[in-house]
């Protein structure tokens, strides 16, 4: 009995030893959300990270290349950092990171997975004295403005959007027939907020029928599976698409061209990727919304440099501009050619600039 | 014994030949310089107790051991034998103990599996050829079995002809007198079976030699031309049949002067036939055994002796609630008996002794403590809590008590011989000091003349101290001799009970004629 | 096809015939073309998880193999991305890159004696490293005519894809009967000992049974990067669970030596069944996940229920 | 029987009372431990801010939860069985736990841990009762658990504004340590201490080696597998109380992705997939182990995708050695 558990005990030995030597080492040296809003950090000193879910989506890919943009124009190098779609990864990152010590002068520009992975990662960076700027998503509830180091919270009107394309959808469709809707992950503020959009549409279009709509989790494939299907099911009364991003859009494109009903049905999107601005170009999609992956990258960071440097005082950062809605367009054939090169403008990142783009405060 | 009748037949050059072949193990010397020749169509007796280094050599044959030092010669030319492949390539096929056929392929592809030959061009099998390939195997040992059957829908006998058939496959690749080692084939054989397959040793003596390795000396005096008997890991003698008697033979095996009739080891006390049965089993149906009724007393060893297909394995497992009756009931000491499941059974008092060990005996990886108190937890608990010091003299007591030979208590009972092992699943009943009713399935079943003595010892002991035993033997002298009743069972019914008392012992024949 | 494909086989035509009662679009023609299209990329992916489960080893490398293969694929055809323009030779490759990354697999199992569960484990993670590596932020679109033809040409009133996975069907099913490879997967399954008696070396055969089912991913890859347009890196997020669920509902056992690609071939339509029916029946999608659950855990019920016996051991 | 221990190759020489594991085997089971030193130093010569007693106590949180998620789901591989079901268990319980706090208050985290693990129980009733292996069973139990989680919580994240009642789950005790790990040491040891203390131990490892054996022998395999699913369910609740602790939400997706970190754990830990062999305190190392390589590689600044190479072949190369293979004789 005894020599059997000699392993277990040198575990365990090893855990609580670990645990007490560690714990006699002082106190929490991280410094407890100082009062200090404005930050005097020397530029050289400036670590900068970035967070957003993968590298294998082109949208998220270019806002960690807008964001390293952004960090060579000051001298600096941008930490991309991944987490695979995984919440808990998320903010174990987040906090391995704040763990090591460089808190004081550190930024982060973050793309939560969720709604509620923003509360976790703002309290943690908040007590780190690290700061932040979050985008997309956030509880409703949860407001910057009560955190020190919780600089600003960018997002994109949803509402707005998923209305915007629902109208260009309408349009197209001579304003009568039928429409299946492809949300995102359900349990995003993201998703809801695009299918409002296209409620309130629909509401304001009695003409438009809604006949299906299914969760494709924003995902290419899956609306691949789910559009054939509810072709099938629904037939010729389907005249129109509607996506809540431009992944589920294409996916959807597909999967008329496969059943040979390409042409014949409107499909709009949101999101503005590459090939879906092909795809307007080409006419084979009526429309999306642009969300500027690039600008967004390179933006959180700039607002966080510029506060943590002190060029930009907190005390200047009006309450609205603490939680923003950016602005954005609705890319159709007409205007498609203006969004097809996406790069960043320096100047959107000068300190005096960073808020240029604000087209209201979060309602 | 009368004279074997082809005891005549003109020794042959040896067509294998071994000499002076060592192999040691740590702390074990397996092989100590054996000397063997096989010769040409001859059917080669290989006995010995398990550890008389028996599996050693058959390993070292067909090229699973290398052996230290020494030589193997085949026709004359020295081998060295790395693989099975290699060892067939020489003609040297062996039919394993544990059968070696793959379940779920055809019996066709198990004979040629390995060796297809023709019967597969540019990696696709032709169905055809195969099939030619298996049934000429199949033919030459007069077997009807279709070769395109599924090897586990074929009953064990069956299968036991189709690794017959896959080992002639290494004639294609010497075309010459090839060498077939049987080990152990009788060991899980019913009576009538034994007979059918001691006449194809001899079919297949007419163009092979065969060497047969068995611990049962009647089958081995019964079927070979000459015999060797190891000990020690050498050959310290040759016989033939026609001068063996079985007393001699014994002794040479263990080397000293056993009781001739190993069976009758204790004096057995006759129970009294007025005494009230301890288990009474009334009208028990199961899905291959119909209205049974049996009856044991305490202190009674009773043995179930039937061929395969009887049902008395199955009557035995549901006894312990391992497989699931549809009518009947069991008392025990007039109480009934929930068959319910095992759990229910040992709580009772009952015990198990399986008759496939190493799968449903023991754990192999668990240390011989933890096999011995797996059944009889309470042993080693203070409470609900284990006391490693209570479980280490109880299973002390035992190791002694019942003197199986191992390193230590926590020694893996996977590394232990197979009687040693055999004595620590016995042991698991006897620990709780509870035990009323003992179903022993082929107790003996792979142990060699020592351990079995020491079982049977065993089995005398509890029954003098009022165990009831129900006993599948190992062979019908086994039932004869150890049983104080023996009960007769064919196609699931009980046909008839044939006393045993010590001194009035029935003769096998007559078993013989009740069973079929 | 032996008596235990009959329990899958009755729940697929019991589930046929609810839904086709239940909805009249599921009785369409035009629907059911659609479930052979929806379900084709999962046989092809089940056919070489299939193979891997007779051994009794297990396969969740699909994920990532796929991953790699599908960026591959498109990145060597007429893309958006590079100037290449390779045709089949691309296709060629992807698939290679897919059986090399199962090869790999296999290869870790043998050598380094870990169990498969973990080589395919981290394969997976190497196989989606590749990927994204490959991906380097900008998605390629698949211009290729021929290769996009696969998923939007019809045969027959079939997609392409349909038969090209009943091709795949086909093929799996001669291997696992007639050849050597599938033979011995089948007896490494059912006695992996009894061949090392038999003088049979069981290691180049376990591999090259990895590299098949790699190989398999990899023209799934393919078939998906089709559908799909363009490459992408969860080309195979699901499907080395689903393709497993696939073959144990449709009888291929985990414990290896029972089944086949045919057994299988009946989960894979099952399952697309049950997805394609829900969806049509207007079962909400929060819970048709559930509901896919509950029924593959009733079919398999359903299946070992008259086999059951007292002390039989179930893993 | 003149011969000791016949035939094998086991020294007979060491004929002394309780001969114990080898050396071999000793080394083989501390291997875990001196992968996850490797690790660490590795990840420190690469980033030598690693080694702050910060950055190291943010790895033990961490690593807490899904030490907690695997030690439960350990038991069940002992057995021999798998659980695939812990991960959507512990979202399930999330949802859950966030919507009792409001009702329950500080009951409502023991209700969720009973309510997970009659969940595991029932998962382990129809595996022992309907005889379907337990892959199946919680395969589907996997997505029944999603489907409920998404529908009880109407697919939307459920935000907790009052978690006073469950702040053990995600604070500092003694200064720096993490109360979650504390917690996970605790489970590990409660766990640890219920088998090796009671005949549980045996009746485990009869069941994973042989349960054919088991069964005859009269262990209750049935109870002690639908005992080590239903703790395997608690565990994936108590695991779900410490991702709400620090999530300060419950979510119907919030744990989904661990599930197969928390297989990885159990396996670099050194128990056997196959059953028998193993035991909950390697599962913590185990823990440690992945949670260094899902995290500590992507903040020493390894990119995406080599971290991911990265992390297939370390995981491969820690089972190799971890991996005790004279306990398994083939590897499947």
């Amino acid at each position: 009995m005894t020599l059997t558990f000699r392993p277990a005990a040198v575990l365990l030995s090893l855990c609580l030893t670990a645990l007490a030597v560690t714990a006699c080492g002082g106190g929490p040296e991280a410094g407890a959300g100082g009062s200090a809003d404005t930050g005097t950090c020397d530029p050289a000193d400036i670590t900068l990270v970035g967070q957003v879910r993968n590298e294998s989506n082109p949208y998220e890919a270019s806002w960690l290349d807008g964001g390293d943009t952004f960090a060579a124009s000051v001298g600096l190098q941008q930490q991309r950092l991944t987490y695979d779609g995984e919440s808990t990864k998320q903010q174990e990152q987040i906090r391995q990171l704040l763990a090591s010590g460089r808190t004081e002068c550190m930024v982060l520009n973050v793309l939560p997975n969720g709604d509620s992975d923003t509360t976790p990662i703002v309290r943690a960076a908040d007590a780190a004295g690290a700061y932040l700027v979050t985008q997309w998503n956030k509880p409703a509830q949860l407001q910057p403005r009560d955190y020190d180091r919780w600089i600003s919270h960018i997002t994109y009107d949803g509402v707005e959007s998923g209305e915007q394309i629902a109208g260009s959808l309408f349009e197209a469709m001579g304003g009568s027939g039928g429409v299946i809707a492809l949300q995102g992950v359900l349990d995003t503020a993201a998703a809801k907020d695009r299918f409002a959009g296209l409620e309130k549409a629909l509401a304001a279009n009695p003409g438009i029928t809604l006949l299906d709509q299914q969760s494709a989790n924003f995902s290419r494939a899956e609306a691949l599976t789910v559009t054939e299907t509810l072709l099938t099911k629904h037939g010729d009364q389907v005249t129109g698409i509607w996506a809540a991003n431009d992944d589920m859009a294409l996916g959807a494109l597909q999967a008329l061209e496969q059943a040979g009903r390409a042409g014949q049905v409107a499909v709009v999107g949101i999101d503005a990727v590459p090939d879906a601005l092909t795809a307007i170009g080409e006419s084979r999609m009526t429309a999306t919304v642009s969300s500027d992956g690039p600008w967004q990258g390179g933006i959180g960071l700039a607002i966080g440099y510029c506060v943590a440097t002190g060029e930009l005082d907190m005390a200047d950062v009006a309450a609205e501009q603490r939680a923003f809605y950016a602005e954005q367009f609705l890319i159709t054939k007409d205007n498609v050619s203006e969004f097809q090169d996406p790069g960043t403008d320096p100047a959107d990142f000068e300190c005096a600039n960073v808020f240029n783009r604000t087209a209201g405060p979060l309602a | 014994m009368s004279a074997h009748p082809r005891a005549a037949v003109r020794p042959a050059p040896p067509v294998l030949e071994v000499r002076g072949l060592v192999k040691a193990y740590p702390g074990v010397r397996a092989l100590d310089g054996v000397d063997l020749q096989v010769r040409r169509n001859e059917v080669l007796g290989l006995a010995g107790e398990n550890g008389a280094g028996k599996s050693t050599l058959l390993k070292a044959l067909v090229g699973l051991v290398r052996p230290d030092a020494g030589e193997i010669r085949v026709r004359g030319e020295r081998v060295r034998l790395r693989s099975v492949q290699d060892a067939a390539d020489h003609g040297i096929g062996m039919v394993f103990q544990e059968q070696s056929l793959v379940g779920n392929l055809t019996a066709a592809e198990n004979i040629v599996l390995g060796s297809e030959g023709p019967g597969v061009r540019h990696g696709f099998y032709r169905w055809a050829t195969m099939r030619r390939l298996a049934q000429e195997q199949l033919d030459k040992i007069g077997s009807t079995i279709d070769p395109l059957a599924r090897t586990d829908s074929l009953t064990f006998a069956e299968r036991q002809m189709v690794e017959i058939a896959k080992v002639l496959r290494i004639e294609q690749r010497t075309h010459d007198t090839p060498v077939v080692i049987l080990d152990e084939p009788t060991s899980v054989l019913e009576p009538g079976e034994i007979e059918t397959l001691f006449e194809q040793v001899r079919r297949l003596r007419e163009f092979a030699s065969v060497v047969f390795v068995s611990h049962r000396l009647d089958e081995v005096l019964d079927v070979c031309d000459r015999v060797y008997v190891l000990r020690g890991g050498r050959a310290v003698g040759e016989i033939r049949p026609a001068e063996a008697e079985p007393g001699r033979l014994h002794r040479m095996m263990i080397g000293s002067t056993a009781a001739e009739d190993h069976y009758h080891g204790g004096a057995a006390t006759p129970v009294p036939p007025t005494r009230e049965p301890l288990l009474t089993v009334r009208g028990l149906t199961g899905t291959t055994f119909r209205d049974v009724d049996l009856d044991v007393r305490a202190g009674e060893i009773v043995a179930v002796v039937g061929v395969h297909g009887s049902g008395r394995e199955e009557l035995c497992r549901a006894l312990f609630g391992a497989v699931a009756t549809s009518a009947g009931e069991v008392l025990l000491d007039g109480r009934k008996l929930a068959l319910t499941g095992p759990r229910a059974a040992c709580a009772a008092g009952v015990g198990y002794v399986p008759a496939e060990r190493k799968i449903e005996g023991m754990v192999g990886p668990m240390s011989v403590a933890d096999n011995m108190t797996l059944a009889k937890q309470g042993v080693r608990c203070a409470g609900p809590v284990v006391v490693p010091r209570r479980q280490a003299a109880v299973v002390d007591r035992w190791i002694s008590r019942l003197s199986i030979r191992t390193p230590g208590r926590r020694t893996a009972i996977g590394r232990l011989s197979g009687g040693n092992q055999q004595k620590v699943v016995l042991a698991r009943w006897l620990v709780g000091g509870d035990v009323r009713l003992l179903l022993l399935d082929h107790p003996t079943r792979g142990l060699d003349v020592g351990a079995r003595s020491e079982v049977y010892r065993l089995m005398r002991e509890l029954a003098g101290n009022g165990v009831a035993t129900l006993l599948l033997a190992d062979s019908l002298e086994e039932a004869i001799g150890m049983a104080d009743r023996v009960v007769v069972m064919s196609d699931g019914r009980v046909t008839t009970e044939v006393p045993c008392p010590a001194g009035g012992k029935p003769s096998p024949l007559d078993l013989v004629k009740e069973m079929v | 096809m032996s008596v235990g494909a009959a329990g899958p086989l009755i729940t697929l035509v019991v589930v046929v015939v609810v839904f086709a009662a239940l909805a009249p679009q599921f009785r369409t023609p035009g629907n059911i073309a659609n479930i052979l299209d929806a379900a084709a990329v999962l046989a092809v992916v089940t056919c070489g998880t299939t193979f891997v489960l007779l051994l009794g080893s297990i396969d969740l490398s699909a994920a990532g193999v796929m991953a790699a293969s599908s960026l591959t694929v498109a990145l060597l055809v007429e893309n958006t991305r590079n100037g290449a323009d390779h045709g089949l030779l691309g296709i060629v490759v992807a698939v290679l890159l897919g059986a090399a990354l199962g090869g790999l697999s296999g290869l870790l199992l043998v050598l380094l004696r870990v169990p498969s569960f973990m080589t395919t484990l981290g394969v997976s993670a190497v196989g989606l490293g590749i990927a994204t590596l490959l991906f380097a932020g900008v998605q390629p679109g698949v211009v290729d005519a021929g290769l996009r033809g696969w998923a939007t040409g019809r045969f027959l009133g079939f997609t392409h894809l349909t038969w090209i996975a009943a091709a795949c069907v086909l093929v799996g099913w001669v291997v696992q009967r007639h050849t050597r490879l599938g033979r011995y997967a089948m007896a490494i399954g059912g006695g992996e000992e009894v061949l090392a008696l038999s003088g049979v070396r069981v290691a180049p055969y376990k591999v090259a049974v990895f590299t098949m089912a790699g190989a398999f991913y990899g023209l799934g890859a393919v078939m998906v990067t089709s559908q799909l347009g363009s490459g992408v890196v969860q080309a195979g997020a699901d499907y080395s669970f689903s393709a497993i669920t696939a073959a144990v509902v449709g009888g291929t056992l985990l414990v290896g030596g029972r089944g086949g690609v045919l057994h299988s071939t009946v989960g894979v339509l099952l399952l697309t069944v049950l997805a394609n029916g829900l969806v049509l029946v207007g079962v909400s999608p929060y819970v048709q996940g559930g509901v896919q659950g509950l029924i593959v855990v009733v079919a398999v019920a359903a299946a070992a229920a008259p086999l059951r016996h007292r002390n039989q051991v179930v893993k | 029987m003149s011969t000791p221990a016949a035939g094998t190759a086991e020294p007979s020489g060491s004929a002394a009372v309780a001969a114990g594991p080898t050396a071999t085997e000793r080394l083989t089971s501390l291997m875990p431990v001196l992968a996850l030193a490797v690790l660490v130093v590795a990840l420190a010569a690469v980033d030598p801010d690693f080694l702050r007693r910060s950055s190291l106590m943010a790895v033990v949180d961490a690593a807490a939860p899904l030490a907690v998620l695997a030690a439960g789901a350990t038991l069940v591989v002992l057995c021999g069985g798998i659980d695939l079901s812990i991960a959507a268990l512990a979202s399930l319980s999330s949802v859950l736990l966030a919507l009792w706090l409001p009702g329950l208050d500080a009951l409502a985290w023991p209700a969720v841990v009973a309510a997970a693990a009659v969940a595991g129980a029932l998962q382990g009733a129809a595996h022992v009762f309907l005889r379907i292996p337990s892959f199946i069973v919680t395969l589907g139990g996997m997505s029944i658990f999603s489907s409920i989680a998404l529908v009880v919580s109407g697919a939307a994240t459920v935000p907790v504004d009052d978690d006073t009642s469950i702040r053990w789950g995600f604070t500092r005790v003694l200064g720096s340590v993490p109360s979650a790990a504390v917690v996970a040491v605790a489970v590990v040891a409660a766990l640890a201490l219920l088998v090796t203390l009671t005949p549980l131990d045996s009746a485990i490892k009869a069941t994973g080696y042989s349960e054919a054996a088991a069964r005859l022998a009269g262990v209750p395999v049935d109870l002690v597998k639908v005992g080590a699913f239903a703790v395997s369910g608690a565990c994936a609740g108590l695991a779900a109380v410490l991702l709400v602790a620090r999530t300060f939400s419950g979510g119907p997706t919030l744990a989904d992705s661990l599930l197969l970190p928390a297989v990885a754990a159990i396996v670099v830990g050194g128990t056997a997939i196959t059953g028998g062999h193993g035991g909950v305190w390697r599962t913590l190392v185990g823990a440690l182990v992945v949670t260094l390589l899902r995290v500590g590689l992507s903040t020493v600044g390894v990119s995406a995708a080599y971290e991911s190479i990265l992390y297939g072949a370390i995981i491969v190369v820690a089972v190799a050695l971890t991996l005790d293979r004279s306990k398994v004789l083939v590897v499947k």
